[in-house]
């Protein structure tokens, strides 16, 4: 693997039980998976300015980037951490660094480093959220010019489909182990 | 096929209704309550794929070619008619140059065959949304702000009034003030002044804080801002509104202070140069007319159009009146010492179309409007503003093909009226 | 303008007996749920998810690379389900799109970096344009254009875009030439 | 898709002057002759709901005021609505103490995700019914004002009748105006509203009902203090566009807006408006890409396109192919002239072209050869081919050499030249009208073609 992570310790990459990684994913640097998160096949989480904790029932699609990208003058390594049943779908970037829970990050749109997503947001397809704030809670941005508006509830859980996922993706992927504690190695 | 187009004919259809604004059009059926569609006047030509604004042309010719197409996506995909089943009611205003009624005159009869047109001021029209015959009409649109005293269902051409102050006008001071105190904070923490990062405010945006976070505000504040200016002494500021984080698109947000949210709309009733705001407008227009009218006019004012939906428009107009009214340039001239303002049982940024949709349903329609035939004769418009001899002459063929023999057939009348030479 | 030559090399595609051409950069998850009908290609680095539900493409079609056609799912009381995606004939799809759809009928263009959105319906002889978000079922009917984002109608299409799709479709398979190695 | 086969580059010319690409342009079989958007009239032909595809009919259409029934649009954001189903727990009617499910329904935005909850709308006990939309709180005096004017127009009209069977008098203020032509200033405006204040004032007309004159007050609504105090949330704070949604009535926060049903879209039909005959005429069905009528360039002219163009250079000869395609299922003779554009102004020629001048034969065009997937032998020998002229022959194309000499050093080469083909008219059941010969003599019809052949290459 890549070099860039040199700077950190010792890549390694935990997965929590129940949780269902596909081997296609790419995962690089030091990842935490949390338990019942579906990764779908051609996902790339990137750890490269720090470690990246990822929660709960989170569910990560095709072609999605998390990364955690390293700044210019960045000093020591910085954790990027996303909370529980968040979902990105497919060809989303994520690069912020504090996502709370129960966000969607709809396909192709993006969140930059500087915003932190509080929880219940929705990010529209192609938007570009890159201004240094905090989301508001169960803010929605959608639309070409990014319109704001606020929503009553937070999105409904995607419970129901993580349940068919860890029963149906196993039947056609090979998964990365789940591990408690000890690295594994990259695939 | 002429059978059964001769039974269409029987049976009118409603007319169609338009009010082609500088900023928004306003179209629908006569008869009905509201506009059916209320859209920018602009359109995307097929032939540069560029979107263009209906009033901003050059030419004769590149004022059809929006208009064909503007009609086009009117008619096919708000109204869904066929455009020669209806007579069409155009609402304009009466400053609407010669050039643009020609063009849409001929765009209408040669393009999309209408039997007939009514070109109604909106000034007049805005009457018949109220019941009364007598009143002082001011529209402040997007261009421009007209006043037009209508006495007795006489509109007083001599007495109109207007200004360049309006949407545009209000769009142009925030923009000012943005450029002045704004700032805009984009991925780092720190607040840059707006010029640092955009030169140029998008008109779109202007619009949307403007109707979004704008207002005009009382006369109290007003007096105290003005001072507060014109002494540069901040402390007589009265205490700003909340100031607001107006967010760009996903990378920018823009933070505007409360005196811009005040101070933007100001614009209508700073004195210019010549001492002359909306209001003094009003009483311009008023003073213009004979002694007698005064009252009547003042006790029936009537205000439309988009711009005087801002918060407090009305209150703070009627305010500014009053303190016309004690300055000496008008004390004077004026025993008037109250106006009163009507509000029609629409929103004022459709209040002309309700009246040209009230009057399009009526069934003497007909004998005020200009046929297809009438127009193809000589192809000119007819304009109370034409003094031409050749344009009266028009004028005269207009009047008889108004007489109800004829514009009762109306399609049907196409053939006579070539057959017949002028006498 | 006739449709130029384009080359690729024939070891980077596998030809089917029906004359599909699919890269082999490209991820066919559960292709035993994937059927081509014929003379479509499949350009490289594209996602095509059979494994979440049946998917369908027809004849003379071509996808472009990097496109991810996944099938949608609904909720329902009881759970989710994926919906089998039914893409018809020549339905051509430009690069960097993600097609939700629950149909794509035939002679249909969809733009570059497209997001067509959850149980989307696009019948036949519509189009897509380019960097179009269609929000989840939408409906496209024929001869539409939609842009924007949200998708909105924007346009119409001319009566002879099923002559024209055809031809577009038939022309670009037939200038699909493989070469034995890279120049 | 027009734009991959960079079909604007070849550009025809109507017979109204304007030039298109041949997608746009209709032929019309009754008069022989190429017609395009600009010169066609185009006509409402059936109303359908763009999201459940339904035909609806155009009375309905009307009564509906283009409005679908079912379908409903988001206020916030004009992206279709969709039912969602949720169960909400209501007391139990036997026994309150317990609580039962039930089925409740309302709307939902997929896109801002708006629902019905936010506008404080009641969810719904079926997935059916309608929603309601607010009234138009004028509307009552809207209907008094109407009804009132209604009655001095018809006493107007009454009198014009009248008058029609009495001496022409000029009685009528209003014409009065019209007819005087030393009195400019305000007579057409004035016009419209003057008679019928006369009429009012009648004292006889005692049938007319009057309506109450507005009142004007003298006092109006200040400007709200919360504007001064409050901190303003944008989101609550409805847009221009989403105020325009509702002219019924004014809403300025986001609570006070409500669906719309979805507006209907329709097709077009289109008619050639000398001979009145359509040109295209669409299937009712909305879901149907089927024409009754389809009259398009298309399938009846034969189609030039650019196919191999090399360097061009300023005063030099070039050979251009273009590819020539039949339209139809048997032969046609064509044949070029690049000499005439000369003739009219408007040309945008910047090069000459050499067109062959020999009369060249198309091949028929085969439709089942899409089903073919073997490349069918043609005897293309029977041709007799000119090789100075035809580059190759391929089904019913044919690749046809123009010498080409730039003449302009600047812009992209463009030639003009007549496009001659010999017309049969290959559909006479179609044609049953009677202004068209039954003979399926063929005719030699032409137009102009302008071809955009590319840039000069710098020296």
């Amino acid at each position: 693997m890549s070099t860039s992570t040199g700077t950190m310790p010792r890549p390694s990459i935990k997965i929590g039980a129940g949780a269902v990684v596909c081997v296609e994913a790419e995962l690089r640097g030091d990842i935490t998976i949390g338990p019942r998160t579906v990764i779908h096949p051609r996902a790339r989480i990137i750890a490269e300015a720090g470690p990246i904790v990822i929660g709960e029932s989170n569910l990560v699609e095709d072609q999605v980037v998390i990364i955690n990208r390293k700044q210019l003058g960045q000093e020591g390594p910085i954790t990027m951490t996303i909370g529980a049943n968040n979902v990105f779908e497919v060809g989303s970037r994520c690069e912020a660094v504090r996502v709370g829970n129960n966000n969607v990050v709809e396909s192709k749109a993006f969140i930059g480093r500087d915003t932190e997503m509080s929880n219940g947001c929705v990010i529209g397809a192609f938007c570009n959220i890159t201004s240094h704030e905090r989301l508001p809670e169960h803010t929605v941005i959608f639309g070409d010019e990014c319109r704001r508006r606020l929503q009553a509830d937070k999105p409904q859980a995607q419970t129901l489909q993580l349940d068919f996922l860890m029963k149906i993706l196993p039947n056609y992927h090979h998964l990365k182990k789940s591990t408690k504690t000890k690295s594994v190695e990259k695939s | 096929m002429p059978l059964f187009e001769g039974l269409s004919v029987g049976v009118e259809k409603t007319a169609a209704v338009f009010d082609i604004g500088a900023a928004y059009t306003k179209v629908g059926f006569a008869g009905e309550t509201s506009p059916r569609a209320t859209i920018p006047s602009k359109i995307k030509l097929s032939k540069t794929d560029k979107v263009v604004h209906i009033w901003d042309y050059s030419s004769t010719e590149e004022l059809y070619d929006a208009l064909v197409e503007f009609l086009h996506h009117v008619y096919f995909r708000h109204l869904l008619v066929n455009p020669r089943d209806r007579r069409v009611v155009v609402c304009e205003s009466i400053l609407c140059p010669t050039q643009f009624r020609q063009t849409l005159a001929k765009v209408f009869f040669k393009r999309y065959e209408v039997p007939s047109i009514l070109f109604a001021p909106s000034h007049l029209t805005t009457l018949f949304t109220l019941g009364i015959n007598t009143a002082l009409v001011l529209d402040a649109g997007y261009n421009e702000t007209v006043v037009l005293p209508v006495y007795e269902g006489y509109p007083i051409i001599k007495a109109v009034e207007s200004l360049p102050l309006g949407g545009r006008a209000i769009h142009e001071n925030l923009e000012r003030q943005l450029k002045e105190t704004g700032t805009i904070k984009e991925n780092g923490e720190e607040q840059k002044p707006l010029l640092s990062v955009m030169d140029k405010i998008p008109p779109d945006v202007l619009e949307d804080i403007t109707v979004r976070s704008c207002f005009m505000t009382n006369m109290e504040r007003a007096t105290a801002i003005q001072q507060s200016i014109l002494q540069a002494d901040d402390s007589k500021w009265p205490s700003p509104a909340a100031s607001v984080d107006y967010p760009l698109n996903g990378g920018r947000t823009l933070t505007m202070d409360g005196k811009s949210r005040e101070v933007a709309c100001e614009v209508l009733f700073e004195m210019d140069n010549e001492e002359q705001s909306i209001a003094t407008l009003v009483l311009d227009s008023i003073l213009k007319c004979p002694i007698d009218m005064r009252k009547p006019l003042a006790d029936n004012l009537v205000f439309i159009g988009g711009t005087s939906l801002l918060p407090g428009f009305s209150h703070r107009l009627l305010a500014e009146l009053k303190l016309l009214l004690t300055k000496p340039k008008y004390k004077q001239c004026f025993a008037i010492t109250t106006f009163k303002v009507h509000s029609p049982p629409a929103q004022a940024n459709f209040t002309a179309w309700l009246g040209g949709a009230i009057f399009g349903a009526l069934e003497v329609l007909s004998y005020r409007s200009l046929s297809r035939d009438a127009f193809l004769q000589t192809e000119v418009v007819p304009d109370w503003c034409s003094l031409s001899p050749a344009i009266t002459e028009v004028e005269q063929s207009a009047a008889k093909d108004k007489t109800p023999l004829k514009s009762l057939g109306l399609r049907k009348a196409a053939g006579d009226a070539k057959g017949t030479p002028e006498k | 303008m006739e449709l130029q030559d384009s080359f690729y090399i024939k070891a980077e595609y596998i030809e089917t007996a029906s004359g599909n051409k699919v890269s082999k950069q490209s991820v066919l998850c559960g292709s035993q749920n994937i059927v081509l009908n014929g003379k479509s290609i499949i350009h490289s680095e594209c996602i095509i998810r059979g494994d979440l539900a049946n998917v369908r493409i027809g004849r003379h079609c071509v996808i472009s690379s990097r496109t991810v056609v996944r099938p949608p799912f609904k909720k329902f009381s009881k759970g989710v389900a994926f919906f089998p995606l039914h893409i018809g004939d020549h339905v051509f799809i430009d690069e960097d799109c993600i097609v939700n759809a629950a149909q794509v009928g035939s002679y249909v263009h969809i733009g570059k970096n497209c997001v067509i959105g959850r149980r989307c319906v696009l019948k036949d002889c519509c189009a897509i344009a380019d960097n179009t978000y269609l929000a989840p079922e939408t409906v496209v009917p024929p001869f539409t254009v939609v842009s924007g984002n949200p998708g909105a109608v924007s346009g119409e299409l001319p009566e002879c875009t099923q002559e024209l799709m055809v031809d577009v479709t038939r022309g670009y398979y037939q200038h699909f030439l493989p070469i034995q190695e890279a120049k | 898709m027009a734009a991959k086969l960079e079909l604007q580059r070849v550009q025809i010319l109507c017979s109204c002057n304007a030039r298109s690409p041949i997608t746009q342009l209709y032929f019309c079989k009754h008069c022989l002759k190429i017609r395009c958007g600009k010169c066609v009239s185009h006509e409402v032909d059936s109303h359908y709901c763009p999201n459940c595809l339904e035909n609806m009919p155009s009375a309905e259409a009307k009564s509906k005021k283009n409005r679908c029934g079912n379908c409903l649009d988001c206020p916030s954001c004009q992206h279709t609505l969709s039912h969602r189903a949720t169960s909400v727990a209501v007391p139990d009617p036997r026994d309150p103490t317990k609580t039962t499910t039930k089925k409740a329904y309302y709307l939902a935005c997929g896109l801002c995700r708006w629902s019905s909850r936010d506008a404080g709308m009641p969810d719904k006990d079926s997935a059916s019914g309608p929603w309601l939309e607010p009234e138009n709180a004028g509307a009552r005096r809207i209907t008094d004002l109407s009804d009132y004017y209604h009655q001095l127009a018809k006493q107007e009209k009454m009198e014009r009748e009248h008058k029609k069977f009495t001496r022409r008098r000029a009685y009528f203020r209003l014409q009065e105006k019209y007819l005087s032509p030393g009195a400019p200033g305000r007579r057409r405006s004035s016009a419209l509203l003057s008679s019928f204040t006369g009429l009012a004032l009648k004292d006889e007309q005692a049938t007319i009902i009057p309506v109450e004159p507005a009142v004007a007050s003298e006092e109006v609504d200040a400007l709200p203090n919360k504007i001064l105090t409050q901190p303003v949330v944008l989101e609550k704070i409805c847009t221009i566009r989403q105020r325009l949604q509702h002219p019924d009535h004014h809403c300025v926060s986001v609570e006070q807006m409500y669906p719309r049903h979805k507006h209907l879209l329709i097709k077009r039909s289109q008619r050639c408006r000398e001979c009145e005959h359509n040109l295209s005429k669409p299937e009712f069905n909305p879901s149907s890409i089927k024409f009754k009528i389809q009259l398009v360039a298309i399938q009846h002219i034969p189609d030039v396109r650019i196919f191999l163009v090399p360097n061009l250079h300023y005063g030099k000869e070039s050979i251009v192919t273009l590819i020539i395609s039949n339209p139809n299922e048997k032969r046609m003779s064509i044949r070029f002239d690049g000499s005439n554009p000369k003739e009219c102004e408007d040309t945008h020629a910047t090069a000459q072209v050499i067109p062959p001048e020999d009369e060249l034969m198309l091949g028929p065009k085969d439709p089942t050869a899409e089903f073919d997937d073997s490349t069918a032998d043609i005897q293309y020998d029977a041709y007799n081919d000119n090789t100075e002229y035809v580059q190759f022959r391929k089904a019913h194309k044919l690749g046809v050499l123009f010498k080409v000499i730039p003449q302009r050093a600047t812009d992209n080469v463009v030639v003009v030249f007549t496009l001659k083909y010999k017309y049969k008219n290959t559909a006479p059941a179609l044609n049953s009208s009677q202004d068209e010969t039954s003979s399926p003599a063929a005719v030699w019809l032409e137009h102009e073609v302008t071809v955009d052949i590319g840039p000069l290459v710098s020296e």
